[in-house]
C-alpha cells in the first residue's frame, strides 16, 4: 500500500475508470491545460486527450447542463466545479435535471454522472468562497451526496460515484487535498456508497463528523482518551443516502453524541442526524445531541475571525465533555 | 413503456430523406413584416402560399401526406386534450401546441429515427410528431399508468426513449444546456446523430441559452437550436422582453450560423431545418433558426389570454398552417377532399382510442411513488 | 375587519408599502400588464405606473442581481418569482451577493430587498413546478426567510419583510392564495419578523407547522379534540431567525412535539427544529419529535400519487397519537 | 470606515470635465494585430504612440497628471502587495492589477464623483483609483479592523460607500446583475448618475452578463459595461473559451453601442469612456466597451502562469501602459524626469505608510464575528 495525497487518490480514481469505459470524460474550468485549479485532474489530458479532459468556459450552469444530457445519452460525465461555490449557479441543472429526470421519465432516462470539486472553507478566501454546500444537495432525492476524509475513501469513494447510476455530488474539501493516507493499488478496490465508516472505535461517547471534521475528532479522540474518555468516531462519508443503521448502532453503544460539521447548523446535516437519532435512538440518548457547526454567520476574510468561525479541536473535546457531563 | 407502444400510422422519415431536400430550396429572409399591417399581410400571404406550391412539387408524396396526418393529428389531440382539461380529466399546467404545428412537423420531418429531440413543456405536438403513441401521450396527461413517462412527468414532461424523445422539460430555458450535452455525446462518440432542441422565444432571455450556443460553436457541436418565435412569453410580447427582438441575430454573437423561417409553413420550416441538419451531420456545426409563429390558444389551459387582440389572432389565423398546408396541396392537386377526409376520420379514431384508453388506463400503483427516485437504490 | 384572501391580503400589503415609501418597487415575470400569474399584483401597474411595477424578461438570475443591486443604492425592492422553483436560477445572487454584501463590506451595504412568491407544491404541477425551497434559503445567515399561513399574518409580514433593511425570503403557497381570513384595515398594522404564533393552545401534545401545513394541523387539532386530545399548534411563521423560545415553551408545556411540514424531510426546517428541540428542550420530552414531511421522492404528476406525498389531516392525527402513545 | 479615510494626494476628476473631451477623440477600431506578428506589433505600437501623444495635447495637465499618478501608485501598490503575500502577510488569493492600470485609472477619470463603480475580485486598482485610501486597501489585504471592508471582505472584497465604490464581487460575472441595478436605482430615481461595470473576458461566457445587457437595453438603463479583456481566464486564453472572441460586438446581440479600445492607452480608455458616459448621463444608454489589456503577473499570487509564454509577456511588456504613458508625456513636454521622480517619491512613501498603517491596524476584535450578519438584528 502506498501512501499517497487525498488529491493524487482522486486522480488515481479518475485516471482508472476513464481506462476502464471510455464513455467516462472530464470536464470542467481548468481541468485539462492548467491540470487543474488544485491539481487533481494532473496529467489526464496527456493521458487521455483533449476529447475527453476539457477546458469549459466560466459557464457553470451551462456546462452542468450539458453533462446531464451527455449522461441521458450514456455517456458517464465527470464535471469539475472549479470550487462548490460555483455549483450554486449550476443549481438548476443539478436539482431541476439531473435529479429528477430519471423520475418525471418514469424510469426511461438515467443519470449517471458526477459533479465534484472542493467544498467548504479554504484559507481566508471570504465569505463567497468557502461555503459549506452538502444539505443544499442532500435534501433532494435523487442526488447522492459524497463526503470522503481520507485518500483511501476518496478514491474508493469516487470510483463507486463514477460506476454509480445515479447523480452523484462528491465534495472534497481544498484543505485536505495534501493530506496523505494509505491507498492501496489494486484497481477493483472501491467503497461502495451508502456505508458509514467507524474512523475510531470507543465506548463514552460518539463524535459523527465529515469531511474537515474528521481528523479534527480523531484528534479530539485521542485528546479525550488522555482524559480518560473513549470516543467512537464516525464518519458517514455518504451524506445521502445517510447510514444510519451505523450512526444508531454507536448511539446505542455511548448514549452520548457530538456532530461535529464546517457547514453553517441551520438546516445542516448535523440537523437531520440529531433529528434522526431522536428518532430512532431517542431512549439511549444520555444527553442531548450537541451540534457544533460553523458560525452562524459569512466567513469573514481576516485570518483571526475565520478561525473563529470553524469547530476545532477544542472546541470539540469541550462538546464531548459536555454531553458526557464531565465539566 | 415499450410493450404499450401502438405503431403510429406512418413510419417517420427514412434516413437520407431529408438530405436530398436540403439543398434547393431557401428560407424566407427578414423580419415578417405582417405584425403590423393586414394589408402587407394578405400580400404576403400570397407571396408564401406560391412559395409553398413551389416546394409541393418539388416535395415527395408520402413526404407531404405524412406531414399533413401529424399536423391533423396534433391539431386534433390537442382539441381533444382541452376538452379533457375542462372536464378536469387532466390536471395542472396543459401548453397546447395548436397553431404551432408546422412548426415540430416540419422540423422532426428533417430527422433520422436515430437523431435527438428535446423542448419545453409545451412538448404534445413534438411528442406526437416523433410517433410516440396518442394513447400513451394522451395517457400521461391523465396522468395515468399507461403514459409515456408512466403518469409521473404529466403534460409538461413527456418522454419516450424509443422514439429518442428526450423531454418535455419545465424549467424556461433548461433544455438548451440538456441538448447541447446530447449532441455533445453524439460528437464524443463519433456517430453522426443530430440533436434538435425547441424553446420559446422567451427562453432566449435566459443565461442558458447563452452559455449553451456559445459551447456549441466552440466545441462544435451538432445541435440546432431552434427557436419556436410565437411572440409571446406569457402574456408579454416579445417586444417588451427582448431588446433586439431578431433572435436569429443573436446568432452572430457566437459565429454560429443563424437563420429566420416562417413558421406557418411546414415545408419552409422543413426545409430550414434539412439545410442546419446537413451542417450538423456532415460538418458537426450547431445553428440557430429562428421560426417565427403563434400560437392560437391561451398560454396554457388557465390562461385567459387578454394581452391579444381578436383581431391580432384572427389575422394569424387567416395563415393557419393547416389550413394553408391542405390548401396548397388540394390546388397542387396532391390530395383532394375525400383523402383529407380519410386522414380526418383516421385521426379522429385514433384521438378516441387515446381517449379511452387515457381513461380507461389504470392510476399508477401507489408504490410507484417510491420508484425510480434512484437507478442504483442503496438499501438502508 | 374584513374577511379577504390571502393573495388580497399580499396585495394590500404591497400596495400600503409602495404608497408609504416611493422606494419599493416591484419587478417580476408578468407582475404588472398581467396582473401577476397568481393575480397577487393585481391592479398595481395602474396604481403606481410602469415605472415601479415592471414585467421583466425570464431571466431570473439577472433580475434578482438587479434587485439587489438597486437596493446597494438605496431602493427597496420586492422581486417577484413567478414560482419560487425559478428562484433556482437566482440562488447565486441571493445566497453570494444578497446575503453576504453587509457583511463583506464590513457593513456598508445593506440590502433591503424582498423576493417573493409560491413555494412548494400547486395541483398537479409535477417534479419541477413543486419544490418547497425554505430550508435551502434558511441555511445562510444574512437571509431572513417568512412563511405566512393566513391572510393577516401574510399581510403583518409583508409590510414588515418591505420596511426591514435586511434581504427577506418571502414564502407564499399556491395552494393557499384563495385562504380567506379577517384582515385589519388599519395601514399601520404590521407583524414582526422573527416572532412565532401560537394558533391554538393545548395541552397535551404540539403541532409544529408552516405554511400549507397549518390549516391541516388545525384541523387536525380539531379532530383529536374530539378524541380528548388537547393540541397545541404553533406557527413559526419566520423560519429564519426562529423564534425558538415559543416552541420551546410549548414542548415543556406539552411535552410531546410533531413537526408537520411539505418539503422534503432531510436537511428541512423539520430536522433544525426537531435538533433545536433536542438541545434546548431534551429532558421534557416524553417521546422523540416526529416529523411528518413530503415523501422523499420528486413530486409526481399523477394526482393519487401527489396526495399520497403530501402529509394529510389523518396522518398529523396519526402522529400525534404516536407522540402520545395513544394506539 | 470614514474616520480612517486618508485624503488622496489629488482629488478626482471634477464634474463637467469628462464631457469636454467626449467629442473630438475616436478609439482603435478592430481587432488588435498584435497577439500574433511581433512585428506588426511595433508599427501598431508606433501608430499608438502618435495617438496617444495627439490625445495628450488636446488633454488638460492636471488631468494627466492625476492618472500618471494614479497609475504609479496601482503599480507600486501592487508590487508591495506581491511582496507582503510572499511573507504572508496577504492571505487567501490576491489578483493584482499590473498591467491593466491603464483601464481602471482611464475610465475612472471619465466620471463624475458621484457616479458608481462595481468590478470582479481583481479590484485593487480600482479602489486606488477612485480615491479609497492606500493604508484602508492595504489594511483590508491584511485582513486588518483598518481595512475598507473592516477585514472582512479581503483582497476581492474591497468597498468604499464614501466613494461610491460597490466592490470587489467573487462570482465571475456577479457583478453585472448588480450593476445593472444600481444603474436601474439612478434611472428610478431621475438622477444622472452613471454606473460602471468592470469585468473580465471570461466573465462574458456567463449567462449573467446576456441577462444584463438585455434588460440594460431593453430598459435603457444608464450602465457602462467595461470588459477588462486581458485575453486570459486563469489560465485560458480567449479562443479556447469564447466561439467568437470579439467581445465589443457581443452587443450586436441587444442591440447596444459596443466599442473597441486599446487598454495600454489610458486616455483612450478615458476617452471611450467618457463617449459612453455621455450617453448614459444624456440619453441614459447602456455601452459595451471592450478593452484589450493584459496582465502582467499571474492570475492570482498562486499562479505560477506557465500557460504563457515568456516571449508574449514581454511583447506585452514594450506597451506597458505606464512606461508608454511617461514617455509619451517626457517626449511631449509635460512633464521631466523630476517631475516622475517627485511622484515616484510621493507614492512610495504612501505605499510604505499603508504597509505600515496595516501592519499596525489591529485584527478585528472577535465579536466582529457576529456583527454586519443584518442591519436589523432580530433579538431571540
Ligand atoms: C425559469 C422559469 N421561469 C418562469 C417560468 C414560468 N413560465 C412558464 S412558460 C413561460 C413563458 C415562456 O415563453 P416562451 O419561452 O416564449 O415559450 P412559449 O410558452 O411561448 O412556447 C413562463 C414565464 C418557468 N417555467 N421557468
Ligand atoms: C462563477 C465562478 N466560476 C469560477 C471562478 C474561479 N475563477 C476566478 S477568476 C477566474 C477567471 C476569470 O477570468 P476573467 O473573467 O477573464 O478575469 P481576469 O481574472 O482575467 O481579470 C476563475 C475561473 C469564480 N470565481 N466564479
Ligand atoms: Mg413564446
Ligand atoms: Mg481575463
Amino acid at each position: 500500500m502506498a501512501v499517497i495525497t487525498m488529491r493524487e487518490a482522486l486522480n488515481q480514481a479518475m485516471r482508472e475508470e476513464m481506462h476502464r469505459d471510455e464513455n467516462v470524460f472530464l470536464l470542467g474550468e481548468e481541468v485539462a491545460a492548467y491540470q487543474g485549479a488544485y491539481k487533481v485532474s494532473k496529467g489526464l489530458l496527456e493521458e487521455f486527450g483533449d476529447q475527453r479532459v476539457i477546458d469549459s468556459p466560466i459557464t457553470e450552469l451551462g456546462f452542468a447542463g450539458l453533462g446531464v444530457g451527455a449522461a441521458m445519452v450514456g455517456l458517464r460525465p465527470i464535471i469539475e466545479f472549479m470550487t462548490f461555490n460555483f455549483s450554486i449557479l449550476a443549481t438548476d441543472q443539478i436539482v431541476n435535471s439531473a435529479a429528477k429526470m430519471l423520475y418525471m421519465s418514469g424510469g426511461q432516462f438515467k443519470i449517471p454522472i458526477v459533479f465534484r470539486g472542493p467544498n467548504g472553507s479554504a484559507y481566508q478566501v471570504s465569505s463567497q468562497h468557502s461555503q459549506a454546500l452538502e444539505s443544499w444537495f442532500a435534501h433532494f432525492p435523487g442526488l447522492k451526496v459524497v463526503m470522503p476524509s481520507t485518500p483511501a475513501d476518496a478514491k474508493g469513494l469516487l470510483k463507486s460515484a463514477i460506476r454509480d447510476d445515479d447523480p452523484v455530488i462528491f465534495l472534497e474539501q481544498e484543505r485536505m487535498y495534501g493530506n496523505k493516507g494509505e491507498v492501496t493499488e489494486d484497481e477493483n478496490f472501491t467503497i461502495p456508497l451508502g456505508v458509514a465508516d467507524v474512523k475510531r472505535e470507543g465506548t463514552d461517547a460518539t463524535i459523527v463528523a465529515r469531511s474537515l471534521m474528521v481528523p479534527l475528532a480523531l484528534k479530539a479522540a485521542e485528546e479525550l482518551e488522555k482524559q480518560g474518555v473513549s470516543i467512537e468516531v464516525i464518519d458517514p462519508r455518504t451524506i445521502r443516502p445517510l447510514d444510519t443503521a451505523t450512526i444508531i448502532n454507536s448511539v446505542k453503544k455511548t448514549n452520548r453524541v457530538v456532530i461535529a460539521e464546517e457547514s453553517h447548523a441551520f438546516c445542516g446535516v448535523g440537523a437531520e442526524i440529531s433529528a434522526q437519532i431522536m428518532e430512532h435512538a431517542f431512549d439511549y440518548l444520555d444527553a442531548p445531541v450537541v451540534r457544533l457547526s460553523g458560525v452562524d454567520a459569512p466567513m469573514p476574510y481576516a485570518k483571526n475571525l475565520e478561525k473563529l468561525a470553524l469547530p476545532d479541536v477544542a472546541r470539540i473535546v469541550a462538546a464531548v465533555r459536555q454531553v458526557a457531563y464531565l465539566d | 413503456m415499450s410493450e404499450l407502444k401502438v405503431t403510429p400510422l406512418k413510419p417517420r422519415a427514412q434516413q437520407g430523406e431529408a438530405a436530398t431536400v436540403a439543398a434547393k430550396t431557401t428560407v424566407i429572409e427578414g423580419k415578417p413584416t405582417d405584425t403590423i399591417n393586414p394589408s402587407n399581410l394578405r400580400e404576403e400571404h400570397k407571396r408564401r402560399q406560391n412559395q409553398q406550391q413551389a416546394r409541393i412539387s418539388d416535395t415527395d408524396r408520402e413526404a407531404l401526406l405524412r406531414m399533413l396526418y401529424h399536423m391533423i393529428l396534433i391539431r386534433r389531440f390537442e382539441e381533444k386534450a382541452a376538452e379533457a382539461y375542462t372536464l378536469g380529466k387532466i390536471g395542472g399546467f396543459c401548453h397546447l401546441y395548436i397553431g404551432q404545428e408546422a412548426v415540430a412537423v416540419g422540423a422532426l420531418a428533417a430527422l433520422r429515427p436515430d437523431d435527438y429531440v428535446l423542448t419545453s413543456y409545451r412538448d404534445h405536438g413534438h411528442a406526437l410528431a416523433l410517433g410516440t403513441s396518442p394513447d400513451e401521450v394522451m395517457a400521461e396527461l391523465y396522468g395515468k399508468a399507461g403514459g409515456c413517462s408512466a403518469g409521473k412527468g404529466g403534460s409538461m414532461h413527456l418522454f419516450d426513449a424509443d422514439k429518442h424523445f428526450l423531454g418535455g422539460h419545465g424549467i424556461v430555458g433548461g433544455q438548451i444546456p440538456l441538448a447541447t450535452g446530447v449532441a455533445f455525446a453524439a460528437k464524443y462518440k463519433g456517430t453522426d446523430q443530430v440533436t434538435l432542441c425547441f424553446f420559446g422565444e422567451a427562453a432566449v432571455n435566459q443565461g442558458a441559452f447563452h452559455e449553451s450556443l456559445n459551447m456549441a460553436q466552440l466545441w462544435k457541436l451538432p445541435c440546432i437550436y431552434i427557436c419556436e418565435n410565437n411572440q409571446y412569453g406569457m402574456g408579454t410580447s416579445l417586444e417588451r422582453s427582448m431588446s433586439l427582438s431578431d433572435v436569429s441575430k443573436k446568432s452572430g454573437g457566437y459565429g454560429l450560423v443563424g437563420e429566420f423561417v416562417d413558421g406557418m409553413d411546414v415545408l419552409a420550416v422543413r426545409e430550414a431545418t434539412a439545410r442546419a441538419v446537413e451542417r450538423a451531420r456532415k460538418d458537426s456545426l450547431p445553428s440557430l433558426i429562428e421560426v417565427r409563429t403563434y400560437r392560437f390558444m391561451g398560454h396554457s389551459m388557465s390562461d385567459p389570454g387578454n394581452y391579444r387582440t381578436r383581431a391580432e389572432i384572427e389575422k394569424y389565423q387567416e395563415r393557419d398552417p393547416l389550413k394553408v398546408f391542405s390548401a396548397n396541396l388540394k390546388q397542387k392537386g396532391v390530395i383532394n377532399d375525400a383523402a383529407v377526409k380519410e386522414i380526418e376520420d383516421r385521426v379522429r379514431a385514433e384521438v378516441e382510442r387515446a381517449i379511452k384508453f387515457a381513461d380507461s388506463s389504470p392510476e399508477p400503483a401507489p408504490e410507484e411513488l417510491y420508484t425510480n427516485i434512484y437507478a442504483n437504490p442503496i438499501k438502508q
